[in-house]
């Protein structure tokens, strides 16, 4: 094995080892599990910054191990896996960091850490994945690892969440598991291929090929938050809210976009999947959720659900970028996978900093909150205009492409979803926006905890700063080299192209 | 019809027989009984048909075949009456309970 | 050493070894632990060992006595005996090490353990290497009488009556096996595997054999509907018992009916095979969802061995055209289900002793308290629910393969359902492990050795997941499956 | 196993009618072999002369299948090791004959050994032989037991056990014999193998017989005073 080949496989362990450690370590020993924690998530992060300079300049970081007769293991660190790698290593520094501070005092950290880390190691394992075998088997373990995260209070209606949360991605993945072999016993092969491996295939299997393509969307389109499969998403927001900025941001819903971003470009391929008819009736489907998403977040005064209602919304831009089918529409898409991560894990941060300082679960409790906890709030409304699409926030860029690729594909009905959701997002943002900075604050919050000068504990002030100034740079600099704007014109560049 | 032929025959009707008497017989005596009588039966096909030689005497092997069944039948009936023993010590009636655990 | 005298210590060591284990043990009972912990791991040894010369020289014959077939009795070992052998002695040490634990406090228990497992275990290698059909109606005695009186070990009228229901079944079933052996010994005048393969012909003979040798072996592995007797003797048997029994005792009849299969009656079977898939769909359907509705977790766990034992016999229909890919997956299924479910019923036992009753709904948080057991109990269940990277998952695709390359959906959809089925039931007791208990219980500890077993086997479980080519491998020596010959590895 | 489910005359007609199909079906099978077969008489008459034995029976029970008879030897072994675990006691602890039975079973006892010793040594050439041997012992031992005599309490322990064991042993011991002669496990160099069965014969009996009459005892012998 070449040195290249060790860096896919040093990126899983960087969190992995981590992850097992800390699950061996007594409840007491804070200071080496922190530690521990950070030395992973930085290790990763240098593995993948290295990885992203070599791919820029044409290196292949790829790793196989045999597995079935006919079939490896393979990991692959080309560009669209990169774009997920630095998404998800950088958030997962931030998240932890976060953690660490939400979490102080709290009983099973290690547990939490744990599985935290597995929850990362099975992130990054999805976005290397080099076939669809590697990546069922990480997409699998990434349902494993969450749902301890998700039952981690223990209560009976975390167990019922778990319960749901497992019922969904368990049945998912099975229709995905029932596609991929039948995919594999029509083509021989499962490996990731730009612009796919299917279309050579003879045209009487062009039924069957419609059907694996319904298979294996349903079964990413659960994690994705597919309408009618999203049911899960906002019952499983009883987690600790670490939990939920890395199920919405940056493992769970991304997992399940990222994979139907590689089983329409790289297992079917855009031309040909438009080609089968199936790419028009996923673009329904996508704004479908859109808009039915922002819907039922207008209506929910919890926080949480009001933003996870939001991701339901907000992720299946990624799809409908991807299900438009044009270069420019897929810019779009992908660079969302980074910007609506960069945005909503923010917004999830804040909600967890007013639930941890002063008790605020609800919107109706949200009167005022900005002059007491004025920099979260700063933090919450840049996400929150960066959803609704306003410039110079990252979301405005995606919106942006998403409405040129649409013009270009000459299918204008996204430009009237594309403006009712943005709409939508500022219905039930801007109210938000409008309590916390001009509504007189209550004599007394909830629960008001005590953080001396700071409005809350440093450790769980900065992350959302951080990732809102991230935002904004995605936004204000995306004409810049390794701008994720950049490097998803890189890839869609790739995709495209042809002889 | 040929001695041997009747020899196996009458085997076949005892094994069917003790089946018979194996699924009737709520009593595990009974039962084990029934299994004896069905061994016997095997050993009588096993036995009779080994018969079938032109110099009419018989195949040996069969009969060595006969004698170890017949030991593994002793043993395990053994085991089973000392089972019983427990069984109707532990639950005061020496048959099995009714269907319930199914 | 000669290569002959090599050759045969191979063949009898696994036979030998453990017998005299279990001979010394009812002499010195005294001395019966360590008598029988030193047995199974030279057994583990005399295993291993025994593999490379299997693929240096390929399938090994040994003439018991030096007469051969069809006078004497043949032993045979091909890959597919050797992964067998593997799989009881690496299971078997799991066992015998959680057992000496397990057995501590009771002596008197103890010391009737020792020889009756150490005589199961004689059994079941004694059937994995025997070629002979009369021989092996007397192996499957020592197993099923073995296993009976290990179930009563328990004491108490549960596992009582469950080892005399079972009793009686297993009884029976040798019997039907028997006369089938009668029949096709006055048929063909051998009890050579080998050489009645030679000779057997589609005739009123064979076909009654083959129904009552298929029956007797379908009982004794519990194939649905002949699965009552199961979950009663399974669930209500001491800890280390309950393990052998699912994972291996049921592993012995039903090896036995696809070396029958495989090697006489496939050919001539016509429909049955389906019959025999159809029975096997009803029980991952039946048995999966009588796990999902019991409460206690050793019925969960046996009801959940009918299922798994329905998995293996959907390849007997697709085998028929995709032959060594369904029966490889089969197998595969078969070890690694022996590995989770040893694991699953010894963290049962952990439970039982840990609270004092294993109520599914009352775990009360033994993630918190137990994390060992109940992450040993989850890797099992990934690898029992057929989640990659696991052995169950390896199993499942190559079945699923099978189906899929000729089309046959609704097996395929059988295979996939009861995974679903099978991830509810295992997330059941996962997520009342997470939660608190209305009915706290006062805890007893677990010796540590019980814990660290279970989960070394919950690994192995899971690891069979991720070193899939040699165990293929070794299943391949000797081309057991019969297909494929020109590219059998030799 | 249904007793009284089945009560319902329908279910009860029903498995009749299901018996004889099975019934019929066998009968099939056993009607149409053939009317002749030799089997293996003739494999077995030719390779008489390597075994030491004159009896056929006897030459395949402990020369041909001797691995099936010494698997037989196991399974009476393993119903008394399971008996043991089942019952610690025996029922027979404290049951004293009466003068009549006590007076004929010392007289029988003796005689029931000689016969055992006739059929073990008749075995080889006529029919008899070890399990026939060991029949007789064992129903002596039955008769002994219930005439109130038992096994001194110096006996009763570890020594039984051995004799129990040492029909399965010596089989075990005298197959490896073969090893240090370059040849098959079980296999008897011809000159000694009259002898080493006869050995075996003896030993085995012995032990068949002490376990039979173990297996009436139903309990460990030891485990009540």
């Amino acid at each position: 094995m070449t040195l290249d080949a060790w860096v896919p496989l040093l990126v899983l362990c960087s969190s992995l080892v981590p992850g097992l450690l800390i699950f061996g370590l007594d409840e007491s020993r804070v200071r080496l599990r922190t530690t521990l924690n950070l030395a992973g998530a930085l290790t990763k992060l240098a593995l993948v910054g290295v990885m992203l300079w070599g791919v820029a300049h044409g290196h292949t970081y790829e790793v196989r191990i045999a597995f079935l007769p006919g079939l490896d293991l393979a990991l692959r660190a080309g560009p669209l896996a990169l774009l997920f790698l630095v998404l998800s290593s950088l958030l997962w520094l931030v998240t932890t960091i976060y953690a660490i501070g939400y979490l102080e005092g709290s009983p099973h950290r290690s547990r939490f850490f744990g599985f935290f880390s597995l929850c990362v190691t099975a992130t990054v394992g999805v976005a290397m994945a080099a076939d669809m075998l590697t990546f069922l088997l990480f997409y699998e373990m990434l349902t494993l690892a969450t749902y301890p995260l998700v039952v981690h209070r223990g209560t009976e209606v975390a167990r019922r969440a778990g319960q749901v949360y497992l019922a969904y991605t368990i049945g998912g993945g099975a229709l995905m598991l029932l596609g991929i072999v039948w995919l594999y016993t029509l083509t021989g092969t499962l490996e990731f291929t730009p612009r796919g491996f299917v279309s050579e295939l003879d045209p009487s299997h062009h039924p069957a090929l419609i059907l694996i393509f319904i298979f294996l969307i349903t079964g990413l389109g659960v994690k994705a938050a597919l309408i009618p499969l999203h049911a899960w998403l906002p019952m499983a927001m009883v987690a600790p809210a670490p939990v939920s900025a890395l199920l919405h941001a940056v493992a769970v819903v991304k997992a399940g976009a990222f994979g139907i971003v590689r089983v329409v470009y790289e297992v079917f391929g855009v031309e040909f999947s438009a080609l089968l008819g199936v790419t028009l009736p996923l673009a329904i489907l996508a704004a479908a959720t859109i808009i039915y998403g922002s819907l039922r977040a207008i209506f929910q005064d919890d926080l949480k659900r009001r933003l996870a209602f939001s991701t339901v919304s907000q992720v299946s831009y990624i799809v409908l970028g991807v299900a438009i089918a044009s270069p420019i529409a897929t810019v779009g898409g992908l660079v969302h996978l980074v910007h609506q991560g960069l945005m909503k894990i923010t917004l999830f941060f804040c909600a967890g900093n007013l639930a941890e300082t002063l008790g605020i679960h609800k919107v109706s409790e949200m009167n005022g909150v900005g002059r007491r906890m004025p920099w979260t709030m700063v933090a919450f409304t840049v996400a929150a205009f960066g959803m609704i699409g306003a410039p110079p926030v990252a979301g405005f860029i995606t919106k942006w492409y998403l409405g040129l690729g649409a013009l270009d594909a000459g299918q204008h009905w996204v430009l009237v979803v594309l403006a009712a959701s943005s709409l939508l997002n500022a219905a039930y943002f801007l109210p938000i926006l409008h309590a916390a900075w001009f509504r007189e604050p209550p004599a007394t919050w909830p629960e008001e905890r005590e953080f001396g000068r700071r409005e809350t504990a440093r450790a769980l002030l900065w992350p959302p700063l951080i990732t809102a100034l991230a935002a904004v740079l995605a936004g204000l600099f995306a004409a810049m080299p390794f701008s994720p704007l950049e490097w998803a014109r890189f890839i869609a560049e790739q995709e495209f192209t042809r002889p | 019809m040929t001695p041997a032929v009747l020899y196996a025959l009458t085997g076949l009707g005892l094994f069917v027989l003790g089946l018979y008497a194996l699924i009737v017989h709520a009593h595990l005596l009974r039962k084990i009984l029934a299994f004896n009588v069905m061994g016997s039966g095997v050993f009588l096909v096993l036995a009779g048909l080994a018969g079938r030689t032109a110099s009419g005497i018989p195949d040996p092997v069969p009969h060595a075949m006969v004698i170890t069944g017949i030991v593994v039948a002793v043993a395990a009936t053994a085991l089973a009456l000392s089972l019983m023993l427990r069984v109707a010590g532990a639950t005061g009636r020496a048959r099995l309970p009714d269907e319930h655990e199914r | 050493m000669d290569t002959a005298v090599w050759l045969q210590s191979g063949l009898t060591a696994p036979i030998l070894l453990p017998l005299t284990g279990a001979l010394l043990a009812f002499v010195m009972r005294r001395r019966a632990t360590p008598i029988g912990l030193l047995s199974v791991v030279a057994l583990l040894g005399a295993v291993i060992l025994q593999v490379p010369s299997l693929f240096a020289d390929g399938p090994q014959r040994l003439a018991i006595g030096g007469w051969g077939a069809p006078l004497g009795v043949d032993l045979y070992a091909d890959g597919l005996s050797v992964a067998m052998l593997l799989m009881t002695a690496v299971v078997g040490l799991g066992i015998s090490l959680y057992a000496a634990a397990y057995f501590r406090d009771t002596p008197a228990r103890g010391q009737a353990f020792w020889p009756l497992w150490l005589l199961l275990l004689t059994a079941l290698n004694a059937l994995f290497l025997s070629a002979d059909i009369f021989n092996l109606y007397v192996t499957l005695e020592i197993l099923g009488l073995s296993a009976v009186a290990l179930t009563a070990i328990a004491g108490g009228a549960d596992a009582l009556v469950g080892a005399m229901r079972y009793l009686l079944v297993s009884l029976l079933g040798s019997l039907a096996y028997l006369l089938g052996v009668a029949l096709l010994y006055h048929a063909y005048g051998t009890v050579d595997i080998a050489l009645l393969a030679e000779r057997i012909a589609a005739e009123p003979a064979t076909w009654a054999a083959m129904g009552l040798m298929s029956a007797g072996l379908m009982l004794k592995t519990a194939l649905f509907p002949l699965h009552f007797w199961l979950p009663p003797a399974h669930a209500s048997a001491a800890a280390p018992v309950s393990a052998a029994l699912s994972a291996l005792v049921v592993k012995g009849s039903f090896y036995l009916l696809v070396r029958l299969w495989i090697e006489l009656f496939g050919e001539i079977a016509g429909g049955v095979a389906t019959l025999l898939g159809l029975l096997g769909a009803a029980a991952v359907l039946w048995g999966s969802i009588q796990a999902l509705i019991q409460t206690r977790l050793k019925l969960l766990i046996a009801y959940s061995t009918v299922a798994q034992i329905g998995y293996l016999f959907l390849a007997f229909p697709l085998a028929v055209g995709t032959g060594a890919t369904a029966w490889s997956g089969a197998l595969y299924l078969a070890l690694s289900h022996a590995l989770a479910k040893t694991a699953m019923f010894l963290v049962a036992g952990n439970l039982l002793r840990f609270g004092g009753h294993d109520r599914i709904a009352d775990l009360d948080r033994v993630v918190q308290r137990l994390p060992l057991s109940m992450a040993a109990f989850a890797l099992a269940g990934v690898s029992i629910m057929g989640l990659p990277p696991s052995g169950g998952f390896i199993g499942k695709w190559l079945l699923l393969e099978a189906a899929l390359t000729e089309g046959r959906w609704g097996w395929a959809i059988v295979i996939i359902l009861g995974g679903v089925l099978a991830a509810t039931y295992v997330f059941k007791v996962v997520g009342y492990a997470f939660t608190q208990s209305e009915n706290p219980h006062q805890a007893q500890p677990v010796p540590a050795t019980m814990e660290w077993v279970a989960f070394a086997l919950a690994v192995a479980a899971v690891l069979m997941g991720l070193i899939v080519s040699q165990p293929l491998i070794v299943l391949e020596i000797g081309n057991p499956f019969g297909i494929q010959a020109e590219v059998a590895v030799q | 196993m249904t007793p009284m489910g089945f009560g319902a005359r329908a279910g009860h007609l029903l498995l009749i009618a299901l018996l004889a199909v099975i019934f019929g079906g066998l009968a099939l099978a056993v009607l149409s072999l053939p009317s002749e077969s030799p089997g293996l008489s003739a494999q077995v008459e030719a390779a008489m002369g390597e075994t030491g034995v004159t009896h056929p029976v006897t030459a395949v029970l402990l020369d041909f299948r001797g691995y099936d008879t010494l698997l037989e030897l196991v399974v009476l072994l393993l119903a008394l090791a399971g008996v043991w675990s089942l019952a610690e006691g025996s029922p027979f602890a404290d049951r004293r004959p009466g003068t009549m039975l006590d007076r004929l079973s010392r007289f029988y006892a003796p005689l029931m050994l000689l016969v055992a010793g006739y059929l073990l040594w008749a075995g080889s050439a006529s029919p008899g032989g070890a399990f026939q041997a060991g029949a007789v012992l064992g129903a002596a031992g039955v008769v002994l037991t219930l005439t109130g005599w038992r096994l001194p309490v110096a006996l009763a322990g570890w020594p039984l056990r051995l004799i129990l064991v040492s029909g399965v042993s010596i089989f075990i011991l005298v197959g490896l014999v073969a090893f240090f002669f370059g040849a098959v496990w079980l296999d008897y160099p011809l000159e000694w193998a009259g002898a080493l069965i006869l050995l075996i014969e003896a030993i085995a009996s012995l032990a068949i017989g002490a376990t039979l009459a173990a297996l009436f005892l139903g309990g460990r012998p030891e485990a009540h005073p």
